[in-house]
């Protein structure tokens, strides 16, 4: 049941191993992967950074909240920092469960959770040259270092 | 006067220009040592949009500082 | 966009390289498999049989209804047949969407209609000795050829 | 008299002791032809928890058959 920052990327089939279980007859994953657009603009990369000892005490936090709230058999989840190219694979969340039902719920609450709570953030470059953090804007949606041009 | 490990991340560390510091303050709260340094550093981010980690945990507004503390300014988070 | 009957054990790291897309920001998959207990009773393995050509058939019709709904950017899904022992995969399904929430609908839609559509028969071979196809009872929960002790 | 070809599966098959067979049968439909088939072979299951497949699609009952159909009663599934 644990969660972890890492610098390197993300292998899911090694993060896979850790959730097999006898008992396990459902295994939900999610993927979150450095797509080419966002809010309308074209993306080239992300940038991740952490506050990696409190982001894995925070997600592991989230973990044992998941594996208490929705009786799992197993989870782990990753998140990735650095800069990442279209494609790269951001974070991955797997978990064990009995049944189907409880696995889906449980994984969305931990991808939810992570998003929401742990000290995670995320710098956008665009394919036009601006970049930003994002969530960080003090006026309008983003807080750009240099405002990207409307049209990109 | 207190004597505080801060440490930047994302925005506020290229806002800041520097990854952490130590610093003396007469402030008895993160909230109210927060306001000084936005000043000084033209942070754009008003202090009821972070939250701060004392110590490597979380820790609620204003958030009392002793001597020797570490403090961590948390912009709004973004992960996945 | 395909789902697919497998007499094969399931490589899900070659089923979800056919998911990659770059305006995809989100994967979600499901695995289920064969688990060591249902209803009570210890499962020693399970045999899957299909009928396969309505089954992919059928499957596609679920894969195209959910690529609709959801607005997906690629799914697949293979269900295998044979005879699985305790942790082998029966089923993946994957999705790939721009955002987690249509990600996780339409991952749970196509296990939940596939489930309920597509003809596929499982047979639970119990510890115990007895077996059953599942949901072919005509009294009490099971059809069993030979009844399952109680204690089991 | 028509010829048709019906293909079993699972609890049918075990219970037919056959994969497949081909008959030749005065019903006009696969609900009427299922009702002598499970008195000849004393499959378990009553025609109204099967579907029918009719050359490769779900037809619904009574589902009318005609000479040289390829059948598949489809007892309650349970895929995943």
């Amino acid at each position: 049941m644990a969660f972890r920052i890492s610098a390197e990327p993300i292998q899911p089939q090694s993060q896979a191993d850790v959730l097999q279980h006898p008992a396990a007859g459902a295994c939900a994953t999610f993927e979150g992967w450095v797509r080419d657009h966002n809010e309308g603009q074209a993306v080239a990369s992300l940038e991740y950074e952490a506050y990696a000892q409190l982001a894995e005490t925070e997600g592991n936090r989230i973990m044992a909240e998941a594996t208490e709230k929705f009786e799992l058999l197993a989870a782990a989840a990753v998140h990735r920092v650095g800069h990442l190219q279209i494609g790269e694979m951001a974070v991955w969340v797997g978990v064990a469960a009995a049944h189907r039902g409880p696995a889906f719920d449980a994984c969305r609450f931990i991808i939810d959770e992570l998003k929401a709570r742990v000290p995670i953030w995320k710098k956008e470059h665009y394919v036009a040259g601006a970049s930003a953090w994002i969530n960080c804007a003090t006026k309008g949606d983003f807080a750009a270092d240099t405002a990207p041009p409307e049209n990109s | 006067m207190k004597t505080l490990h801060i440490q930047y991340f994302a925005i506020l560390r290229e806002q800041r220009g520097e990854s952490n510091e130590t610093l003396s303050t007469e402030s008895n709260d993160a909230a109210a040592l927060y306001e000084d340094l936005q000043k000084t550093h033209g942070f754009t981010l008003p202090v009821d949009r972070l939250r701060v980690a004392i110590n490597g945990e979380f820790q609620p507004w204003p958030a009392p500082v002793e001597d020797g503390d570490e403090l961590v300014f948390i912009p709004p988070v973004a992960g996945g």
